[in-house]
């Protein structure tokens, strides 16, 4: 059994134009955020599609964060307008069917360098809270309803 | 199948074994899967870990080739724990005393020595099997394609007789046929020693019924299966090959024997829908029709005779197999006076008893399950209701014994053959089907984590899978479906055909070839060694 | 209602009309025409239902100009909307008759194949998620159970595609489902629980709940369920009702700012 | 434009489900499931789902051929049945029926696998006729 305590998997989606640059503000002015998140970085929050954060859940993710520019502020415009529905819906959706809480979207700018260490710090507090992602150990349990076998090809039994 | 598909919601327990029923009879799971949700039991036997196992009540992963081993265990607790239906054997079975000794050879830990599976599991299985009633068994492959395959089968009837499962509704003993005709085929006397309706080539009086429709007497000799055809080939006794629907350069094993008998041949007839390998060697080729573009019936795995109907012409000149049939009997100097596929009908009705009943008209979209004699005769959804075909049934005593080839030093896996779901035979109609090629495009062998670890293999590497018959190169899967020392490859994929691999070595009753288990070695392609077939 | 039909091919209304029609006993889609005019008398209504809707939108993109009238249920009616409002088909182009379906006091009879108990009698779900019809009947269970039934759901699926095939709005000539980068191939069942989640997404803002996929399904997942929530939370959070309007859905759709708020990371 | 929908049966497996072709203007554009059909009750397969796409593909065999010169050659109905069964004579003639196999098909249909064991039985004399069901 894995017996390290649990480190929670955070893929954050940055966009190109404001979170990632305050992301690196952040590295640069040496303000300690949790080791915990895989930045991938977008040219816009809006690039984002509930496939990438639902993907990224599949793949053993424990929170997805997404961040991008505030209202008015987008790069393109409107990118974010997609945003902002996109998420309301998967948060909705997430909760309905089981995985509350773990996904987040936030409004940092490049300057908010500050804001950034904070949100990060406290999203992961969240996840840490919240345990690991439920998912895998829901479909490989034993004692589940239905049967997961075992590495020696024994199935377990469960009336 | 001695019960109909219907019936499957009336049984309270399941048993499938050696039969990947989501994957290769999904419709058949469907029916699984309902009867589980309605709360009957369900138990699962299979060397992998199949979709169905995560619903099984019991499942377990037993070692290729031990199914008599596995079963006769079953049978030897169900004994021990007066769990037999003791009335049904006195009345309706006959062999039981001489068979319950040999069941003495089958205690729990020896099985599960042989099998694999855990003494409790194996008590569990046998409990709920023998008190769940009624009780039906359905295998597929698994059961037959074994050098055991016929003693395997009667494993399964031992098994269904011993608690009194069989002629009852929700019982049975029901292999789910592979092919959309099989059934069909056999039925209408596509086998070397029967006519249509399975009466005998060396019954002097079936051969004159015969000779009274057909004009000429069939001979009485019995013919050669098809392992017997290639063996002839081989030595110079067939001489001319007519292969109609079929591609035995993809299905039969050991492909190399094959290929080198077929080139013996004076002269290969191949009638077939696409260029198949089989086709690409023939010396006339007959372009034929697929289902959509001819009338006619199929009969399914429970016997039930459906009418397939045209909906559009065949492609540029291929024509129907029917006519193609008609033109060759012509041409040989035996003309053929039908004019349509009911025709042909109405003169099986006059030849096989069991479809004598059935016409176009009564078939109409549900069709007809057969024996069905008269024209009034609403068909038979369960066969032996009341007594067997025969009287009484037989319990054979049957014995455990190892596959033809077991691993070794030099080939320490078991290599067992399939197909996977989206995916059809030799592939020849689902590869040219954009979403099928779309779901699986590439040939896979699947092998456990830990042998992977072993051999340094990771998920998508090339690996090479040899026998002491041929080698091919293909992608690893590394999946805990199979269990370890096993390795699993679809035989769909003819750039590495898995029948390169297979034991030709087959059951010495039904000829059916060992394609679930021969002995094999995998490893890694390093560098830039090409994927192609190492000549052995 | 064959009078109707016919007025309609005779007066050239309609070239073509898809009812239904019965082959040995059981219902089967027909496409009636003008040249075949003595078939209307066989025109049936069906319990079985088929997207007959699909069959028109195939048959306009064959031929643009033809004008076909359609057997329609209130899910027909509302697919037709919706294929529209996304160009698929031009509402000129299709005449739809109303037949009697979905029950209401207004009516004595309704004619919808997902009313009617099925013939193996109620199953029992002691597993799975009990199909209940209103998706927020299962809040009432923890949120672990919940994730645990809708799992148990998923790996049951063979991955037929059926519901997607069958659906009268699934249009899309590229399938997310079917993306190599997205998902795994080759696999039953597929990921869990991603096949199913991608496909609601798609389904949010789209499906107008005829319940065709849950009857074409081969093992009994809930689906219908699973999109009525996916609607349910367009329709709450963007007021946006599928098939009621010609209007694209505002979530699949760019559109101006929608006045939704973060939410907080104290909740 | 024409329309037709017509009732059939799947020939990918055993199961024997019952599909309904979609034909527009005498192409085949889609499969359904026939809802009341006693066997599959309305579900389909991925490969029944997908039947109508190995039909319609453009790999399948359009013409009869005969190998010439190592090559397999398009050819008409008449020089095909013509060569095959001069050729199928000669053998029969010169080592006698049993030399000939046929391989009847579990995917044809009834009738012609009845056909073609009557070919096999009566025209050419043998009982060499076997198929895949071992397979």
């Amino acid at each position: 059994m894995d017996t390290k305590p649990f480190e929670p998997k955070i893929v954050a989606f940055m966009c190109n134009w404001c979170t990632y640059g305050a992301a690196d503000l952040a590295g640069v002015s040496r303000l300690p955020y949790p080791q915990n998140i895989r930045p991938i970085r977008v040219m816009c929050s809006a690039t984002i599609s509930p496939h990438h954060i639902l993907r990224a859940f599949q793949s053993g993710a424990d929170g997805v964060f997404i961040g991008g520019c505030h209202i008015g502020d987008c790069h393109y415009i409107k990118g974010n307008y997609m945003t902002i529905k996109r998420v309301a819906f998967m948060e909705d959706l997430l909760n309905w069917f089981g995985l509350e809480g773990r996904l987040h979207l936030e409004w940092i700018s490049s300057a908010e360098a500050q804001k950034f260490v904070d949100v990060i710090r406290r999203f992961t507090e969240k996840i840490r809270a919240l345990g690991p992602n439920p998912i895998p150990a829901l479909l490989k349990t034993p004692k589940a309803i239905w049967n997961g076998a075992d590495d020696e090809g024994h199935c377990a039994n469960v009336a | 199948m001695t019960n109909s598909l219907a019936d499957m919601d009336r049984s309270e327990c399941l048993f499938v074994i050696g039969s990947n029923t989501t994957e290769t009879h999904p419709m058949i799971a469907k029916r699984i899967l309902r009867a589980v949700e309605r709360g009957a039991a369900l138990i699962v036997a299979d060397p992998r870990h199949i979709q169905l196992a995560r619903f099984a009540t019991v499942a377990v992963r037993h070692r290729p080739g031990t199914d008599v081993a596995l079963l006769c265990g079953l049978m030897h607790l169900i004994v021990r724990n007066n769990w037999h239906d003791q009335d049904y054997i006195r009345q309706r079975t006959e062999g039981f005393s001489s068979f319950e000794r040999v069941l003495q050879n089958y205690p729990p830990e020896r099985v599960a020595q042989i099998t694999g599976v855990a003494v409790e599991d194996l008590v569990r299985m046998a409990e709920i099997y023998a008190t769940r009633s009624p009780a039906a068994i359905y295998y597929a492959m698994g059961i037959t394609q074994h050098t055991t395959g016929v003693d395997n089968v009667k494993a399964c009837a031992n098994l269904a007789m011993l608690c009194g499962n069989v002629g009852i509704p929700g019982g049975g003993v029901n292999p789910l046929r592979g092919q959309n005709n099989v059934q069909g085929a056999c039925d209408m006397g596509g086998l070397p020693n029967v006519l249509p309706g399975y009466q005998p080539v060396g019954d002097e009086q079936v051969r004159s019924r015969f000779e009274e429709v057909w004009g000429t007497r069939p001979p009485g000799q019995m013919g050669k299966t098809i392992p017997e055809m290639i063996q002839g080939m081989q030595e110079g006794r067939i001489r001319a090959l007519y292969v109609i629907g079929e591609n035995p350069r993809g299905s039969e094993p050991h492909l190399r024997h094959l290929d080198s008998a077929l080139e013996k041949l004076d002269l290969l007839i191949v009638q077939d829908i696409f260029a198949t390998p089989t086709a690409q060697k023939a010396d006339v080729v007959f372009a034929a029709s697929a289902v959509a573009e001819k009338d006619g019936t199929f009969t399914n795995t429970e016997r039930r005779c459906l009418r397939v109907r045209k909906a559009v012409d065949p492609p540029g000149e291929a024509l129907e197999d029917w006519r193609i049939l008609c033109r060759l009997a012509d041409a040989l100097g035996a003309p053929q006076n039908f004019e349509k596929p009911e025709d042909i009908f109405e003169e099986i009705r006059r030849v096989t008893p069991s479809y004598a009943g059935m016409t176009y008209a009564r078939l109409g979209i549900d069709g007809l399950q057969w024996p069905c004699r008269t024209e009034d005769d609403p068909g038979t959804p369960i066969l032996h209701v009341g007594s067997f075909a025969r009287g009484r049934g037989i319990f054979h005593p049957v014995a455990h014994k190892e596959p033809a080839e077991c691993p070794d030093d030099a080939y320490p896996f078991i290599l067992s053959t399939g197909r996977m779901f989206a995916h059809y035979h030799t592939g020849t109609m689902t590869r040219a089907s954009t979403h099928l090629d779309r779901e699986q495009h590439t040939a896979y062998v699947e092998i456990h984590p830990k042998d992977a670890q072993t051999l340094s293999i990771e998920d998508g590497d090339q690996v090479r899978v040899s026998t002491r018959r041929g080698a091919v190169a293909l992608e690893a899967r590394v999946t805990n479906r199979v269990r370890p020392g096993m390795l699993f490859m679809p035989f769909h994929f003819q750039e590495a055909a898995a029948n390169i691999l297979t034991n030709p070595a087959a059951d010495p009753v039904a000829k059916i070839p060992e394609y679930k288990a021969c002995a094999a070695a995998i490893e890694k392609i390093m560098g830039g060694e090409t994927a192609q077939e190492r000549s052995v | 209602m064959k009078d109707i039909v016919r007025t309609w091919l005779e007066s050239g209304r309609i070239d073509l009309f898809l009812g239904y029609r019965l082959v040995d006993g059981h219902p089967i889609p027909h496409c009636f025409s003008k040249e075949r005019l003595e078939e209307v008398e066989q025109l049936t209504e069906s319990l079985a239902r088929y997207p007959l809707e699909k069959i028109a939108h195939q048959m306009l993109q064959k031929d643009p100009a033809v004008r076909i009238g359609l057997m329609a249920r209130d899910c027909t009616q509302r697919s037709v909307r919706v294929l529209a409002a996304w160009n698929q088909i031009d509402m000129d182009r299709i005449r739809v008759l109303t037949m009697s379906c979905c029950p209401s006091d207004a009516k004595d009879k309704a004619f919808c194949s997902y009313l009617q108990e099925p013939e193996t009698g109620p199953v029992r779900k002691s597993n799975g998620m009990p199909s209940t019809g209103d998706p927020d009947d299962c809040r009432v269970l923890p949120a672990e159970e919940r994730l645990r039934r809708w799992l148990y759901e998923f790996q049951k699926c063979i991955k037929c595609y059926g519901c997607r095939d069958i659906c009268p709005v699934c249009f899309c000539k590229d399938c997310g489902l079917e993306h190599e980068d997205l998902m795994d191939k080759g696999v039953v069942p597929p990921e869990v629980p991603l096949f199913h989640l991608i496909r609601a997404v798609h389904m949010a803002g789209r499906c107008v709940d005829c319940g065709l996929c849950e009857e074409a399904c081969p093992v009994g997942i809930p689906l219908r369920l699973l999109y009525r929530k996916v609607n349910g939370i367009v329709t709450d959070r963007f007021g946006y009702r599928v098939g009621q309007t010609k209007d694209q859905s505002p979530f699949n759709v760019l559109g101006e700012f929608s006045p939704l708020e973060l939410s907080s990371l104290d909740d | 434009m024409d329309c037709r929908l017509v009732p059939s049966v799947c020939s990918y497996c055993g199961t024997g489900c019952g599909v309904l072709f979609s034909v527009i203007d005498g192409t085949l554009v889609g499969t359904y499931p026939i809802k009341t059909h006693p066997v599959n009750e309305g579900s389909l397969c991925i490969k029944g789902w997908n039947l109508h796409e190995h039909i319609t593909s453009p790999k399948r065999l359009r013409n009869p051929m005969i190998r010439r010169n190592g090559q397999l050659q398009p050819v008409s109905w008449d020089e095909a049945i013509q060569e095959a069964a001069s050729r199928l004579r000669t053998v029969v003639e010169e080592h006698g029926p049993d030399s000939v196999g046929v391989l009847t098909s579990a995917k044809i249909t009834n009738e012609e696998n009845y056909l073609a064991q009557k070919l096999a039985r009566t025209v050419i004399g043998t009982n060499n006729v076997d198929h895949c069901a071992r397979l």
